[in-house]
């Protein structure tokens, strides 16, 4: 029906807790090496998504000083954001105005800094993050909204707080072989079940510091192109073959359970029927792992497990890099950090890697299908993107 | 409208106020005179909680308010350690999600509850509150 | 090459000095009435692009909490931003949604709340509006970028204040006979020209109040859909012909000329190539009037006028209702208002109902294109968009 | 590096500052010793003003300072009567664009060039100054 679109470029800066920099000069640090991937000039690029979590950092309309720092003037640029999954939505536009026709080659840049704001500003923006209406004012917090998920899925399917470590002690597996992530240090289940250590302190019963991931500045640069131009300009290029989008409301109020993310579920079953493939084609997954529960949910919401079955994924190790479905082998965001703008383009560029052969120690063997899950809010917006050789 | 005749009584809900306007502000009133409540479209009768003004179902703007009544069951839960400006002085507390059949309910769970208590799928009933520095919002109670 | 897209449904709110309720609530005006102006149904809609300048307000992601109100969950939404064209942007968005055939049915939705940011909140958060590093430290403020502008244009073609105030005269003309205006008092040469009048008083030299659109509270609500979809739906659908975005350096220091917009000129020279027609083709416009230099340049960006004779234009009548080229007879920003995110989508109503034949005491004679320029920042962002009859 | 390492002379720029931290921050040295500057490309020559801290023509990282010296051109002006939060006291003040061929620079005209003596096309040139509450700038006088 419409044009084929490939990426051409990916980049990632160093995702750390405070970049010494401006958003700017931030952002550029994955435009040079997306620029230097894909081969292109700056002038073939026709348009640029600029994507983050909004009020992070105090420049408003952020994509005007980046394209005018990277030179992309006069070519069109929008802000984008979905939240955490700001960047997913903006692949999802690039994938649109090229497959319109409207444009052949289309940058996608994510990025957040938050080490600028104190501690308090901080915080006063999550909270306005959720509905400031009806759910601020009771005092919330992403990672007591996650708890609530755990917990149901706790009762539901006796699922355990050792499930929920286990996946932090696997992105701390790989988190310690990716030089980009915050956090690199390896991690025990000991710790996270020891109530006394730093990792394993309640922070919204029932989970764990171990359980969530950590703030970082950072930033991501995508390259989409049409299928002529991938083909011209990439050695390898790698397709969108599949790319679903879904929401639920902001208020759990209006969630019909809370042990998995339906906006999660319906994005994945939009994706797999445009790539025309089943769960059981996917090779290699990035899921947004803010939390564990989170990446437990997305076993079962992708149909990598049955509905209550993600807690046998980890613990047969099915989800390391020799299983049946690597999950986050770059360390995901608990081991990596989440620059939430910047998030979804690394799961991208990790998945992109991975098809090309260029992962480095954490390659899979041979992959042909990847699947990038990226979340905003708490389940509010969800992103499935399959990418594919071919 | 001049900007000082707004109804701003949504200043009043919750520990901490994120907004100051909104259509439903009579669920102030409703809470000052001990009730929680509701919308529900008097056209299409579609139940609103949170309230809402107007209808999406039917794009109708006239509703009426119904009281958030008998039991519901809890859907989820969890105990905060760490709170957002503005809340840590109340570090612990619980929010919960809780079903009532028709809609469900966003809240906290009530200081007298111990955590121990709690259960998914336990019976809880919702009741009109003062926040710890005294200003209006409800909690789920044992029912 | 894609798919055609049409306009099927179109709403705005009035625009007030202050809306007494939240931005979901302002929202739901403009909804109900594209909804009732289409026809369709909720789970007709595939998608929805929310746009507004960012923190105008205190709800961080808004698409999430408009979307559960609207009741278009699961569907995707998110939240598209170029400052006052934001809803331009989103209506681009939509258009490739749609033409890529990601979706056959796309909401863009368009708001703005000031009026609950106190007065000095509000000016904190213009001031940011600007590059934050290299700008706004001199106290910059938008009338005095354009006065800027209109200095310039002076210097090079001999424009004067009365020119000017010739364009705040004609909008409110217009502005008198739309009920959803916030400003509707009739405006006269000789106010604008009293400096002692308060249409006359300098605020940025050489612009005077007469010369300002005011702030505004509103919202805006397009629906576009596939041609199949839309002659489906639609009595009259109008088609979105031709649709432009460029950009231009955040900073003046970037930009080669002050006397006209480089990007709203390229936005233009693309929409105008897209649909195949020149600008003698179009019969009725809305321009983006944010202030009366803004609307002269635009005569000449858009090439309704040569370079320099925009005055002529405006001193011979030719932008009025029976003029050659009539330009914003609903009263434009400066007699509506500006209520930013809502602009766009505003402007593109009043030319979908020019073109159905559908705009009563200012409908203009048989048009068969219509176009709207929508300037986000002071020329940052340019969105030319051209709509038709076939 | 820790965030009480970070070098936030930023902050010392304008009459407010809006930004702490950039990778130009020697621009505030420089301004310091009475120096108004911009940054080259050391790799492809290209010039920046404002300062880059990186190139986007060629990529490299690798760049040095030159100095914003000689005439330039009067491209536009404005005298505002009304000023965003924190510069209400500095009411009118005029800003402006000046071209110096290579490059253009966007700042205010010295409180000493009377507004009727302006005109576009005639020439100014920088100078480093202090704002009115003390703070580090420049502006621009008679050529
Ligand atoms: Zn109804
Ligand atoms: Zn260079």
């Amino acid at each position: 029906m419409s044009r084929k679109v490939g990426i051409v470029g990916v980049g990632q800066s160093a995702f750390v807790r405070t970049y010494p920099g401006s958003i700017r000069e931030l952002v550029f640090e994955s435009f040079r090496e997306a620029m230097k991937d894909s081969g292109i000039a700056r002038t073939d690029i026709d348009a640029t998504v600029v994507c983050s979590a909004p009020e992070y950092d105090k420049q408003r309309s952020p994509a005007g000083v980046i394209a005018e720092y990277l030179g992309l003037n006069p070519q069109p640029t929008f802000y984008a954001e979905t939240l955490c999954s700001s960047s997913s939505t903006g692949l999802r536009l690039a994938y649109s105005l090229v497959a319109s026709g409207l444009h052949d080659v289309v940058m996608v840049i994510g990025f957040q800094i938050m080490s600028q704001l104190t501690s308090v500003e901080s915080q006063e923006r999550m909270g306005r993050g959720a509905d400031i209406l009806w759910e601020s004012p009771f005092g919330t917090m992403m990672p007591a909204y996650y708890a609530m998920h755990a917990r149901a899925h706790m009762a539901k399917y006796g699922t355990t707080p050792e499930d929920l470590a286990l996946i932090r002690v696997k992105a701390a597996t790989y988190g310690q072989l990716n030089p980009l992530a915050v956090y690199r240090k390896p991690v025990t289940l000991d710790q996270i079940m020891d109530p006394s250590s730093f990792l394993g302190a309640p922070v919204a019963v029932p989970l764990r510091g171990g359980d969530c991931c950590a703030n970082a500045d950072g930033s991501s640069c995508l390259i989409v192109a049409s299928e002529e131009k991938a083909r011209a300009l990439a050695k390898k290029p790698v397709w969108i073959k599949g790319i679903g989008a879904a929401s639920a409301p902001v208020n759990l109020a209006g969630r019909d359970r809370l042990y998995g993310l339906a906006a999660a579920e319906e994005a994945a079953r939009q994706a797999y029927k445009m790539a025309g493939i089943t769960a059981a084609d996917i090779d290699v997954a990035e899921v947004h792992d803010c939390f564990t529960i989170a990446e437990l949910m997305a076993y079962e919401n992708l149909g990598f497990a049955k509905p209550g079955e993600g807690r046998e994924l980890i613990r047969s190790k099915e989800t390391y890099k020799e299983g049946r479905i690597p999950v986050n082998v770059d360390g995901g965001l608990l081991s990596k950090g989440h620059p939430i703008g910047a998030t979804g383009g690394s799961q991208v560029r990790t998945i992109v890697l991975q098809l090309r052969g260029e992962a480095g120690e954490i390659q899979v063997k041979d992959p042909v299908f990847g699947l990038v899950h990226n979340i905003g809010g708490v389940g509010l917006y969800g992103n499935v993107t399959i990418l594919g050789l071919e | 409208m001049a900007k000082n005749e707004l109804d701003t009584r949504f200043t009043e809900f919750g520990t901490v106020s994120f907004a100051a306007v909104t259509r439903v502000n009579d669920f102030i009133g409703h809470l000052e005179n001990g009730k929680l409540m509701g919308t529900r479209c008097v056209k299409c009768g579609k139940t609103f909680f949170p309230p809402r003004a107007q209808c999406c179902e039917c794009l109708s703007a006239e509703i009426e308010w119904f009281e958030v009544a008998g039991e519901g069951k809890l859907v989820g839960y969890s105990t905060l350690q760490y709170a957002p400006t503005g809340f840590t002085e109340e570090v612990p507390y619980t929010i919960a999600l809780v079903d009532y059949g028709d809609y469900k309910v966003f809240g906290r769970i009530d200081a007298s509850v111990p955590e121990a208590d709690l259960a998914v799928g336990m019976t809880l009933k919702a009741a009109v509150s003062r926040t710890s520095n005294g200003r209006l919002t409800y909690v789920f109670k044992r029912a």
